[in-house]
């Protein structure tokens, strides 16, 4: 892959800064995250990519993935990340700064009503729908 | 008075920040400054000799240099100074470097403050007194704090220079945490092998006093003539006695784990470290002793044909007098149950590197067989995971600690060779092999095949198998996957750390600890052994992780530093001295308390007042105790104590000036 | 008096017993509950981007009324409402702009005062073990016992600090106090899948089975969960196992309450309790749906 | 001229070992903060003199800032101590006089402390800018 000309700026590397109050430059890639992720397997891209992606500012490829819907902020990864950047926490404001920017959202109950509602509440909180 | 100015360029480190040519043209409108001058590089010889013939034609008598940090370089023009037979301390530095240009941006700004740093500096020079230092004498005895290889290479180094030294170790035998390796890498010679001669050629030279089972209690005077109390704990036997027969060991009824071991064995309650242990004589230890507790029992003096086992004995303080003190204490490894995914602590079978290289140690609790803890079966498949508390900011040290990259390498050669039916798997987040023949030791250990994977370990868990096994779940960065395996034994490289007591000791030697709590050195790279406080030297761990050879290294070169100071034989007084004023002095004696070197005294004065005569007290600084703080200068009522170098003039004079 | 948070999930799924359970245990065991005044939904999800401050609010205003009522404390059944409730209030204590945005917003000044209990941690810290032990009536012998913990009630464990987030033996515990043994067995805190049950539902299944299986493994007869919709993963990703390879899945409050002699010697006892002292009804589900 | 940010004048004095090679460190490092400080080195923090605090302030100093080592880390052992009852019995003083005691800080800051070293100085220089200019107890002697 070639780098584009352009790489996120400033600003919406401080805008992740300012959401999760953690700096994503600090990540050595120890891949401790995508080790215990428990919906790795679903991913399109591992937690630990997401980490790089950002710390390089692609953040357009972040945007692109579908692991963002798939994180379940189950927190494993930020209990353990050695570098306490807390990885959940960054996918979260991913999701919400895309959310954010999307604002005419279809509002859609596709789910399987049968659920407890905690899963329905959550998905929909998740998906902004 | 004729003060000159000489404005430092620092190449461009000073001027693009700071209009050199401005400071240099606003100095010369200074009171009494009667020439100035800009030049590009003042610690160089041309610069140091612009300055030289500044001072002969312009017929200077104080100079203000405007340049790095006097932490740098102000010994350098002191020098010039007395060459030029001006008193040294008629150098004022203005640190218009790392306090102006290296901090901020605006060029016109940092100019103002320049200007302001170098008027502060003239008018402190106008106010300064010449100072000298006495020739002190030094006590030829030297110090070693610690007897692990850093202070036994230390304490042999000196001793063979024809320097007396004592050699202090808190546990019963000197040796340290070498004496519990099994082979060191890169060369695999054994431990024992290599550090047990030198045990002895430290408990047999001329030039050395062992003093084991004993701590450094406190500390007072400075380089030269330390003051230093040592606490010997009670070994609760006689070493004249002793024969070392071991009969009291034998039947000694109390076990208790054994630390050497980790714990995974057990000891007496009377007990020697280790078989090879220096000196060879078994110590009591009261906490765990039957007899210590209620009083009966004494079976240890029963069975001890020479009568060697004292109850009695009592701790004791012993104060000897040193000149230099090196400090090689060592360090600690982290007990790694604070990282709960490990689950150090909750299976057995999840041990530290330290547990399993005594496994390793043909004289350890296993005899060199390695066993899994829940079973006593052996292990097929062990995984090594790097880094357990070491580089994580979470929850651990946020540093490196060095060595465990190494030692892991070498206990997969070590179990390959031993027991070539044993898989190992390494989980490391980076290698790092710098040291001689170390790259060349990590490919071999691949090579023998140890399997590395690139991704730190998430969760260890029991599987609740039949075999009790558990499932170590990591992530393989070639691979892109997420790996598990179902392991016999996990071995945590677990962290290194300071000392507990270190900032305590470190406090009484006035030797500043970092933020990890090792030992600060007095330059990161052109003064590695030396502190802060002059006289005490750093060798080995207790400054921060580091090899054997390193620490062997360190150990040599602060032995030599003492050795330089034996052989000058004197030090120079401290010229920034506590001084009174003896009319002004009321003495009230407020100052003698606020001495930490016990260097003012009361002294009588007889004055005439009235044509009769009469005495009156008043204060009297030591200068050879005095060390400069100036606790006293800035408490004294009257004003009649002063500081050289910071007298009440001159710091007035730079506030007055700002 | 502690003061019950029911919860939208455990209130629309009264029919599983679990409230009731919970409930008749507790007032057994001398813990008066009341249940609060007009409490909503939590959220379900802790607001993790800091600059949410919206999502705060409900929790805030169920918490602000707990210390409003004056009562030791806040009762939660479902973890999603305690790790939701017990981490803004945790945040509430510290974030003084949050402080400063939700007060705002409900004209309130609350500073993290409430104290949120989980059932697990009442059952622990103010009933005990050794009260438990001795009510038991009928011990649990010859069950394994799976205990799973999920996510929700572990992490982050500096704002949870219910556990040892990664080697809980909290029900453990519990379970060995009514007689019955335990396993360990991996993924015990791993996530079983949670929320996308809703619209990805083979992705929550290829996690929980991950859990059913371990357990499985290691020996397991039950496994046992604190929360509704880790329970109902459980139990629905074992809908394609041929019958004999299921495990069944139970709430926590299920062993218990069949240890202490089932729920309606509990709920007897409890209404004797209530006779003699705090008149306060402790199951009253009345006051919100 | 309203919307003008006050510059103030800031004194400190700095002990030689921690907080005086801790700003020495600030520079090594580069780390930026701004320019309204001027660091006067003393051998340890309890050099100072309450008079020499009070004449800063005479001089139209905004605001002074002792720095000395962590206590305990004390170069010196015990000098800092003595600077903190000083400091303290001078806070007191201030208050009487009517001189805002906010506009004294003591800090401890460590050699290694650069990253202490510049939030200290950047968080007093905009607190010291939010107050103003301090105009009490100006020695007219010394206007200018």
């Amino acid at each position: 892959m070639r780098f584009p000309e352009k790489t996120a700026s400033n600003s919406q590397r401080e805008d992740v800064k300012h959401m999760t109050g953690k700096e994503v430059k600090d990540c050595y890639q120890c891949m401790k995250c995508s080790a215990g992720c428990p919906m790795a397997s679903h991913m399109d891209r591992l937690p630990h990519e997401m980490m790089q992606l950002a710390k390089l500012g692609l953040l357009e490829e972040v945007y692109a993935s579908k692991s963002l819907w798939i994180c379940a902020s189950c927190m494993a990864c930020s209990s353990r990340c050695p570098r306490d950047l807390e990885p959940a926490s960054v996918m979260e404001s991913f999701r919400v700064t895309l959310l954010r920017e999307t604002p005419n959202r279809e509002e859609t109950c596709d789910g399987d009503l049968t659920v407890p509602r905690q899963a329905m509440i959550a998905s929909m909180r998740k998906h902004r729908r | 008075m004729r003060i000159g100015v000489f404005v430092c360029w620092c190449g461009s480190n000073i001027k693009n920040t700071v209009d050199v040519d401005a400071v240099t043209a606003r100095a010369k409108t200074m009171p009494q400054v009667v020439y100035a001058q800009d030049v590009q590089y003042l610690c160089s010889e041309v610069g140091q000799s612009e300055i030289g013939q500044a001072i002969d034609t312009h017929r200077l008598d104080r100079v203000v240099v405007a340049a790095c940090s006097p932490r740098m370089h102000e010994t350098t023009f002191q020098k010039l100074m007395a060459a030029k037979g001006l008193n040294p301390y008629y150098v004022e530095i203005a640190n218009i470097r790392e306090h102006c240009s290296w901090v901020h941006t605006d060029k016109e700004k940092a100019t103002v403050k320049a200007i302001d740093l170098v008027k502060k500096a003239v008018a402190k020079t106008a106010f300064a007194i010449p100072l000298t230092s006495d020739q002190l004498p030094v006590t030829k005895r030297a110090l070693v704090i610690g007897g692990g290889i850093a202070g036994i290479q230390a304490a042999l180094d000196i001793a063979d220079a024809g320097y007396p030294v004592d050699l202090v170790e808190k546990e019963s035998s000197i040796g340290g945490k070498m004496a519990q390796f099994d082979k060191t890498f890169p060369t695999l010679d054994c431990s024992a092998c290599i550090l047990t001669p030198k045990m002895v050629e430290a408990a047999t030279h001329e030039n050395i006093r062992l003093y084991t089972y004993a701590e450094v209690a406190a500390v007072s005077g400075y380089v030269g003539n330390f003051n230093v109390t040592i606490k010997q704990k009670a070994t609760s036997v006689n070493p004249e006695k002793c024969n070392g027969c071991g009969d009291c060991v034998t039947k000694c009824p109390k076990k208790v784990p054994n630390e050497f071991d980790c714990g995974s064995s057990k000891r007496k309650a009377v007990y020697t470290l280790f078989p090879q242990a220096v000196p060879n004589k078994p110590v009591i230890d009261r906490d765990n002793c039957i007899y210590f507790a209620t009083g009966k029992c004494g079976l240890c003096a029963k069975v001890c044909q020479t009568g060697a086992i004292e109850y009695q004995q009592q701790d004791e303080m012993i104060e000897n007098q040193y000149g230099a003190i090196v400090v090689a204490t060592g360090y600690e490894l982290k007990v790694p149950d604070h990282l709960g995914e490990y689950a150090y602590g909750q299976h057995p079978d999840v041990i530290t590197s330290l547990e399993l290289e005594r496994m390793l140690n043909a004289s350890g609790p296993t005899s060199g067989k390695v066993i899994r803890p829940s079973n006593g079966k052996m292990p097929r498949r062990i995984v090594f995971i790097q880094c357990v508390g070491s580089r994580d900011r979470h929850d651990g040290n946020p540093y490196c600690s060095k060595v465990c990259c190494l030692y892991t390498a070498k206990h997969t050669l070590l179990l390959n060779e031993k027991f070539p039916g044993t898989e190992s798997y390494v989980f490391y987040m980076d290698v790092r092999t710098a040291g001689k023949n170390y790259e060349e030791f990590y490919e071999r250990a691949r090579q023998q095949g140890a399997m590395y994977l690139r991704g730190q370990v998430s969760k260890v868990e029991p599987l609740g198998d039949a075999d009790n096994r558990v499932l170590v779940r990591g992530f393989d960065g070639s691979l892109q996957r997420q790996v598990e395996i179902a392991a016999d034994l996990v071995v945590l490289a677990t962290s290194m750390e300071a000392q507990p007591n270190a900032k305590t000791l470190g406090g009484m030697l006035g030797i500043s600890t970092d933020l990890n709590g090792f030992y600060t050195e007095a330059h990161a790279k052109l003064r590695p052994v030396e502190t802060q406080a002059q006289g005490v030297y750093l060798a080995g761990v207790c400054h921060g992780p580091k090899d054997i050879p390193e620490a062997v290294s360190q150990a040599s070169g602060a032995a030599v530093k003492a050795i330089i100071l034996f052989n000058k034989g004197q030090v120079k007084s401290v010229p920034t001295t506590a001084m009174v004023e003896k009319d002004r002095c009321s003495g009230c004696m407020q100052c003698q308390p606020v001495c930490p070197y016990e260097a003012i005294s009361q002294e009588m004065v007889v004055e005439r007042v009235h044509g009769k005569e009469r005495q009156r007290a008043v204060a009297t600084v030591n200068r050879a105790l005095c060390q400069g703080c100036g606790a006293c200068a800035g408490l004294c009522r009257s004003g009649a104590m002063d500081l050289g170098g910071f007298t009440s003039r001159q710091l007035m004079a730079e506030v007055d000036s700002l | 008096m502690l003061s019950y948070y029911p919860g939208c999930t455990v209130r629309a799924q009264q029919d599983d017993g679990f409230e009731r359970e919970a409930l008749a245990l507790l007032a057994s065991l001398d813990i008066q509950t009341h249940e609060l005044e007009e409490w909503e939904c939590c959220g379900a999800v802790y607001p993790e981007a800091r600059d949410e401050y919206v999502g705060l609010l409900s929790s805030v205003r169920a918490l602000q009324r707990t210390w409003d009522a004056g009562s030791q404390g806040m009762l939660t059944l479902c973890s999603a409402c305690f790790h939701v409730m017990r981490r803004v209030n945790h945040r509430m204590k510290r974030d003084e702009e949050a402080q400063r945005r939700v007060g705002g917003y409900l004209g309130n000044m609350y500073q993290g005062e409430t104290k949120v209990f989980h059932l697990l941690e009442v059952l622990r810290d103010l009933v005990g073990y050794p009260r438990i032990q001795e009510a038991v009536v009928t011990p649990l012998k010859g069950e394994k016992m799976a205990c799973y913990y999920g996510c929700m009630l572990l992490r982050p464990k500096e704002e949870l600090g219910l556990v040892d987030s990664e080697n809980p033996r909290l029900m453990e515990a519990l379970m060995e106090t009514l007689g019955a043994t335990t396993v360990r067995f991996p993924y015990q805190t791993d996530c079983c899948g949670a929320y996308h049950v809703y619209r990805e539902a083979p992705l929550a299944a290829a996690a929980s089975l991950k859990v059913i299986t371990a357990a499985r493994e290691a020996g397991a007869t039950q496994i046992i969960t604190a929360c509704p919709l880790c329970k109902h993963n459980l139990e629905a990703c074992q809908a394609s196992l041929p019958q004999k390879e299921r495990l069944p899945v139970a709430y926590m409050t299920a062993p218990l309450v069949k240890a202490l002699g089932g729920v309606q010697r509990l709920e007897q006892m409890a209404f004797q309790n209530g006779e003699k002292g705090d008149p306060s009804h402790a199951f009253s589900g009345e006051n919100s749906q | 001229m309203m919307n003008e940010i006050y510059e103030p004048k800031i004194v400190a004095f700095c002990c030689n070992w921690c907080s005086y090679a801790g700003a020495d460190l600030a520079g090594t490092g580069r780390l930026k903060y701004p320019e309204n400080i001027r660091i006067i080195r003393v051998p340890c923090s309890s050099r100072v003199e309450v008079a020499m605090i009070l004449r800063a302030f005479q001089n139209g100093a905004d605001g002074v800032l002792i720095a000395g080592c962590h206590p305990g880390d004390c170069h010196y052992d015990t000098g800092n101590y003595h600077t903190r009852k000083r400091i303290h019995l001078l806070t007191s003083l201030m208050d009487f006089m009517g001189l805002s005691p906010e506009r004294l800080w003591l800090r401890w800051i460590s050699g290694n402390e650069a990253d202490k070293f510049q939030a200290t100085v950047t968080a007093f220089t905009q607190e010291l800018r939010a107050m103003g200019a301090s105009d009490k107890v100006r020695d007219l002697r010394c206007s200018r």
